[in-house]
């Protein structure tokens, strides 16, 4: 039996269940998200902070999540300037410090990477990473993801030249720590 | 939904264990994206760097639908990078220029006209030029880019038909140093060795280069010889800026721009002092210069060393640089059983960039570590076609096809001669070269310039002064490219071209290596090969001057289909007539071999019984060089037959240490240097128009040294004001430990004025080379606000 | 809890029997196989001593020719000593 | 204490409520151009947080709303909802009477219709208990807990113009839940303030919690003459002259003050209630 592995990202359930999918993320120091639709307000603050646009408040397609923050990381991702932490009220965004930050966990498959597939040497990821050298390294010219570092920001999945099936990348971010199991 | 932790590692651990086996896991994302299946798979050399790696064009239904590397190639194996895996999108690019764009005065708007429209006002304001004002009153401006043909083309109608050595191109800008260099330590340009060293060295030199950025695909090559030897094989890494090719390094130098010439002084004093010399090779091989008349001793040279001790150098070179790393570098550089170097702009774009050539090949020459297989000083190009277009096709003001300088009678003539036309056609003085003649047009001395496939009015140092004679209005100004550029923009007359893989030619890359690629697809619109072009307008100027030299200049080729057979034809010529009996004869490089030989061929190539054997691995060495052969005068088993040394030997040179030109002051506080990013090339008039390149690297940055950004208190993304005394610009800010504290690092690719890094940069340049020094000037930064949502840009055209 | 990625090799002839048999064991999950008779699976268990009776179990099945271990996470139980 | 000072100063009331109104959404406007054009953070938000400088409010529905559903207390959001409790502690519904844009848009188009109609006065055709307004916050909150998710996000009108405008400003857009300002202005059309009387969660929590409120409108019996004017002016259908001025419900918009022409009626501050 072969199964699939990830669920589709974004896909809607019910109106209750949680948008964060694949590449679809939250800001930096999000509370979990069985917390986050309780907790945050909507009050845009972390939307009109971030300078890049990169945090949007979903609409009301996304049910009781209408109005609280994501960030669609293929499109614009998050660039770690820490501003919307900051100006949290209602403690949804933790003020964390930029490598504390966990919005998911980069993967890179290596079946749709060039470099992996050895059929180029592509190594977008690793050089827009804010982090290079501490969450993506390079093997022999191949990157990869150091578990411990990556904080999720996405912007290596923006970066991608290597589209994949269904919108995703080479590399994709994987919203892990996004709920309480995963935190555990 | 969010995947659970344990799923992630259930996930990672089924997709290890397949890719141990080979297995391709049926899972979402692993479906193959791209089942490419192309007609017909068409044979050529990459368009961008100066690496030339082989692929092949996808085509199906006469549309490019991919590029791929070919495993069992010689330079690549089969690797390319992004930029190579997907310029085959700029063929059918909805941006490219598809008809000649005309406009009396600078201030119009462009109108489209016809071709013979285009070429009659083309050849129209050139004779006028010519008649009124002299020869010298018009120049071409060439290109690294241009495929042979072109360029000879060019410069024989420039020469022989117009009679002016107003010839000059962009490698003048790259590697006219590495030129320099060469000609003064050997005798004769390019490489002695090849790539095929890189597979046998045991220690690399790399200096002034980000190699793993601005020749990636080789640079793959280097980090598996260390990774596959990581005992075995050092790597020395010399930069002002940590980069990602000091990742692979042992040992990285990080010293203050500019003060590399001390840090060369200092290790080659160690190699003397400690005794790690090869004196036969010195005694049988080299003789030491003070300058070309004056020949001077041994000795001589070793007390003018002893300026240069490590712990003097350490003191100059200052960053990272302590005496016993420069020890260090020097034994490991000596002692290695062959040591290979490798540089690129961080050394050629110097006030002194001839000399740091002749620094590094002293290392080579005074340790023997040059003949030997793997041994090697080795300069790399940064485009397709410097060297095989430019360098051997006589595409500079000083010389001509076949390594001829124009200056020496004989040379010259003997040119006047082969191409058919009165002795004393050809000017005996060189023309401007790159800095003079954007100099002159500034005075107004040039009313009319031709500049193909670059673009000076982003890529010249101090670019504002030089786009203000750009835009005179008494200067006629032909493009021809295949994207509008910022030069475009100041030009009179914009020509579309035809793109790679949209028409035949040669291109000659770092190693010495011709390639050829075959026309695949047909050019959009009306664009033309440059080669018909140049004849069509050549054949116009003959008569409005009513000059039969002219015409004479390009009978061989009238009537000829422009596609396969012109370019044939002008290949023929300039290789079976004016690389006969030179140092980089390619007499045996004839388009049937090169279409036979998949990896083109290596000159000297004499016989194309030696080109399709591939040619020379590696020059002067007897055996292996049938030059070396013919040119022997002893038993010695090297032969440096170079045209530039008469004694045939290899020059060490006396180079004292020399800063650069703009040194940092109280007003001006910081060094800046610019280089390149591994997703863009050059003014990204070609990679800013792939979106998935562009999405990497949509804007340029200035990158700060942490330490410099707290001071200054600059945090990442802060919009930075960096300013010299020519210009500035207004760019995001990337604080990263690259550059040494006290530098800042911009790239250059972008054409958004704010970022365009070259109204900042210096015009000083090298009085050797005439190579500018782009590397180094003095700035000051400020932080201006915080991070600003910026779009990317590109320059374009209105009609 | 360890997790372990692990190659089976089996005999090709009898791929189909082999991943059925396999996907049937407890703490055994068949991600995929190739031609050649690999099959991918990510072996589950409570201690690393289960994983290994799980391996031995595996390896004595008459078709499987070979079990080898590609990944191994075992933090969680490095974490509770 | 005789403060009304006669008919031509206290009819100031209608035309400064209109400017602060004006203000507060000319700052709501203003904000996100400020933060995502020019980057300047100093105003931040709209009403269901707005911050200035370090200063921050928390608006108490939301607040408790968070509270309730999440089960977890922040005191950051406490501290932000100190002061918008005090105020409304101290002047009642005043956030819903002088700065809610619900409410000037609803001014707005009564002005507008009146200019049209010639009408002084506008006529509420359907009129409910008044305790809806109670029984609409406990259903809020009740359901929100239930569903343990927020509920204001769909019922918090003026927090949704602040969204409404952000979105225009920052991503040149508008989102679907829009439509529910809309449908609230369109209630206007039956009833004066209908959804403010009987549906608004958030006028009802400030009602509650200003039910004891310090500032309130009382009437001058001698000065009285009876007209019951005030009633008919009065937006949420209270009736000043029988001690509507003082039923929890009245947001202290001034509007029955302005329009006495009798001046009988004015603002009064009392120290203890």
């Amino acid at each position: 039996m072969v199964m699939a592995l990830t669920p589709a990202a974004g896909v809607q359930g019910s109106l209750l269940d949680s948008p964060v999918g694949v590449n679809l993320l939250r800001p930096p120091g999000a509370v979990e998200e069985e917390l986050f639709p309780a907790k945050c307000i909507r009050c845009g603050r972390c939307v009109e902070v971030c300078p890049y646009r990169s945090i949007v408040p979903l609409d009301a397609r996304y049910g009781v999540h209408a109005g609280t923050p994501a960030v669609f990381v293929a499109k614009i991702p998050c660039y770690l300037c820490m501003k919307c932490v900051e100006v949290c009220p209602t403690g949804t965004l933790r003020r964390i410090a930029l490598k504390e930050t966990r919005m998911g966990l980069a993967e890179i498959d290596k079946h749709v990477c060039v470099t992996w597939r050895d059929e180029g040497l592509c190594r977008t990821c690793y050089n827009v990473c804010p982090l290079k050298e501490e969450a993506i390294k390079l093997d022999e010219l191949r990157p990869y993801i150091v578990e411990e570092a990556c904080t999720g920001c996405g912007i290596c999945v923006h970066g991608c030249p290597v589209a994949g099936e269904r919108g995703r990348k080479a590399v994709n971010i994987h919203p892990i720590y996004s709920t309480r199991q995963g935190r555990g | 939904m969010g995947l659970s932790r344990r799923e992630f590692i259930k996930r990672t651990a089924a997709l290890t264990a397949a890719s141990c086996a080979g297995v391709s896991l049926t899972l979402p994302q692993a479906e193959e994206a791209q089942a490419f299946d192309a007609d017909e798979w068409v044979r050529g050399s990459c368009r961008l760097c100066g690496v030339g790696c082989r692929v092949e064009l996808g085509v199906k239904n006469g549309r490019p639908v991919a590029l791929r590397g070919v495993p069992d190639s010689k330079t690549n194996f089969g690797y390319l990078c992004m930029k190579g895996m997907l310029f085959y999108k700029l063929m059918g690019h909805p941006d490219r220029l598809t008809k000649p764009l005309y406009r009396k005065s600078k201030k119009d708007k462009f109108k489209e006209i016809s071709w013979d429209e285009a070429l009659d006002i083309a050849a129209r304001e050139f004779a006028k030029a010519v008649k009124t004002h002299g020869s010298d009153s018009v120049a071409y401006y060439g290109s690294g880019q241009a495929l042979t043909e072109e360029t000879y083309l060019f410069q024989k109608v420039m020469r022989g038909g117009l009679r002016t050595n107003n010839v000059e191109g962009n490698p003048r800008l790259c590697m006219a140093s590495a030129v320099g260099g060469y000609l003064t330590s050997f005798g004769a340009d390019e490489p002695i060795g090849s790539y095929a060293d890189i597979e046998q060295a045991t220690c690399f030199f790399l200096i002034g280069s980000n190699m793993a950025e601005a020749h990636p695909v080789l640079f793959r090559r280097v980090m598996r010889r260390k990774l596959d030897n990581k005992d075995a094989v050092k790597v020395i890494n010399a930069d002002p800026r940590i980069s990602p090719t000091s990742r692979v390094a042992d040992l990285h130098l990080q010293f203050e721009p500019g003060t590399d010439l001390a840090l060369l002084n200092a290790m080659a004093y160690v190699i003397i002092e400690e005794g790690l010399y090869d004196e036969k090779f010195i005694g049988q091989y080299t003789t030491f210069r003070m300058g070309k008349k004056e020949e001077v001793s041994f000795e001589e040279y070793r007390s003018f060393l002893r300026d240069y001790t490590p712990e003097r150098a350490a003191a100059i070179c200052k960053g990272n640089i302590t005496p016993d790393k420069i020890r260090t570098a020097a034994r490991w550089f000596a002692k290695s059983n062959a040591t290979m170097s490798m540089w690129t702009m961080g050394i050629n774009q110097r006030k002194r960039g001839v000399w740091a050539n002749n620094l590094i090949h002293n290392l080579h020459i005074i340790t023997g570590q040059l003949m030997k297989p793997g041994a090697d000083s080795f300069s790399l190009t940064g485009q397709p076609n410097a060297c095989g277009g430019v360098r051997e096709g006589g595409g500079l003001c000083h010389i001509l096809p076949g390594h001829r300088l124009v200056k020496k009678d004989k040379l010259r003539h003997q040119v006047e001669d082969l191409w058919g036309i009165p002795r004393g056609r050809i000017p005996a003085k060189p023309g401007y070269h790159t800095m003079a003649m954007f100099t002159a047009v500034n005075q107004g001395k040039i009313k009319a310039i031709w500049i193909n496939c670059t673009s000076p009015a982003q890529s010249l140092p101090n670019a504002d002064l030089y786009r203000k004679g750009m835009a005179r209005e008494d200067l006629f100004m032909v493009v021809t490219d295949i994207f509008p550029t910022k030069t475009t923009e100041l030009a009179n007359l914009v020509l579309p071209t035809a793109f790679h893989f949209e028409k035949t030619g040669v291109y000659g890359c770092t190693e010495r290596r011709s390639q050829l690629t075959w026309k695949a697809v047909d050019p959009p619109g009306e664009a033309k090969p440059e080669v018909w072009i140049v004849r069509e307008w050549a054949l116009r100027l003959a008569k409005e001057l009513d000059d039969p030299v002219i015409a004479k200049c390009v009978a061989p080729f009238v009537g000829k289909e422009e596609q396969y057979e012109l370019p044939e034809a002008i290949w023929n010529e300039y290789t079976q007539k004016l690389t006969k009996g030179r140092d980089n004869d390619l007499r045996g490089a004839t388009y049937r071999v090169l279409r036979q030989r998949p990896d083109g061929v290596q000159w000297p190539a004499p016989t194309e019984e030696w080109a399709l054997k591939g040619g020379t691995y590696k020059k002067f060495v007897r055996g292996m060089d049938p030059l070396a052969d013919e040119h022997a005068k002893d038993e010695k088993p090297y032969q440096f037959y170079g045209p530039a040394h008469p004694d045939k030997k290899l020059w060490i040179w006396l180079r004292p240490h020399k800063g650069p030109e703009e040194m940092p002051d109280a007003e001006f506080p910081f060094y800046l240097s610019t280089g390149r990013v591994i997703d863009q090339w050059h003014t990204a008039s070609m990679t800013g128009r792939i979106p998935e390149l562009m999405r990497a690297n949509p804007y340029a940055y200035v990158e700060v040294n942490p330490r410099d950004a707290k001071r200054l208190g600059i945090s990442p993304g802060d919009m930075i004001l960096v300013e010299s005394r020519r210009g500035r610009n207004l760019l995001p800010a990337k604080v990263y430990e690259g550059p040494v504290e006290g530098m800042v690092f911009v790239y250059w690719y972008d054409q958004h004025e704010d970022r365009l890094i070259n109204r900042v940069t210096k015009d000083a340049f090298d009085p050797g080379s005439k190579e500018p020094e782009f590397k180094i000037c003095a700035c000051r930064i400020k932080r201006v606000s915080g991070p600003k949502v910026l779009k990317p840009y590109l320059a374009s055209i209105t009609t | 809890m360890p997790i372990g990625g692990f190659v089976i090799t089996v005999t090709p002839s009898k791929g189909q029997q082999a991943v059925r048999a396999l996907s049937a064991l407890d703490g055994v999950e068949v991600y995929g196989s190739g031609g050649d008779g690999e099959v991918i699976a990510v072996l589950e268990t409570g201690t690393s001593k289960d994983m290994e009776r799980l391996v031995d179990r595996i390896s004595a099945m008459d078709f499987v020719a070979s079990v080898s271990l590609a990944y191994l996470n075992a933090e969680d139980e490095m974490l509770q000593q | 204490m005789h403060g009304a000072s006669g008919r031509g100063g206290s009819r100031n009331y209608d035309r400064l409520r209109l400017l602060v109104q004006a203000g507060a959404f000319a700052l709501l406007v203003a904000t996100p151009v400020l933060n995502a054009h020019f980057h300047i953070s100093f105003l931040q938000g709209w009403f269901q947080s707005f911050s200035i400088g370090h200063l921050w409010f928390v608006s108490p529905l939301e607040g408790i709303e968070s509270i309730l559903t999440s089960r977890t207390i922040y005191i950051p959001l406490l501290v932000g909802m100190v002061p918008t409790l005090l105020v409304a502690l101290l002047l009642g519904r005043v956030f819903c009477g002088w700065i809610c844009p619900i409410h000037f848009f609803s001014d707005l188009s009564d002005r507008t219709i009146r200019l049209f109609k010639g009408r002084r006065i506008l006529r509420d055709r359907l009129l409910l208990p008044g305790s809806l307004l109670w029984a609409s916050l406990v259903g809020e909150l009740l359901l929100a807990m239930i569903l343990g998710a927020p509920i204001f996000v769909f019922l918090s009108p003026p927090g949704l113009v602040g969204r409404e405008l952000m979105m225009l400003v920052i991503f040149h857009t508008l989102v679907l839940e829009g439509v529910v300002v809309a449908v609230v202005l369109a209630m206007n059309l039956v009833t004066r303030r209908m959804f403010c009387r009987y549906f608004c969660p958030l006028g009802a929590l400030l009602a509650l919690i200003g039910s004891r409120r310090r500032l309130t409108v009382s009437l001058d019996r001698e000065g009285c003459t009876g007209c019951g004017r005030c009633g008919r002016i009065c937006p949420l259908g209270l009736d000043p002259a029988t001690g509507g001025g003082e039923d929890p419900r009245c947001w202290n918009c001034g509007a029955c003050v302005a329009g006495c022409a009798q001046g009988a009626l004015r603002f009064r501050w009392s120290s203890r209630r």
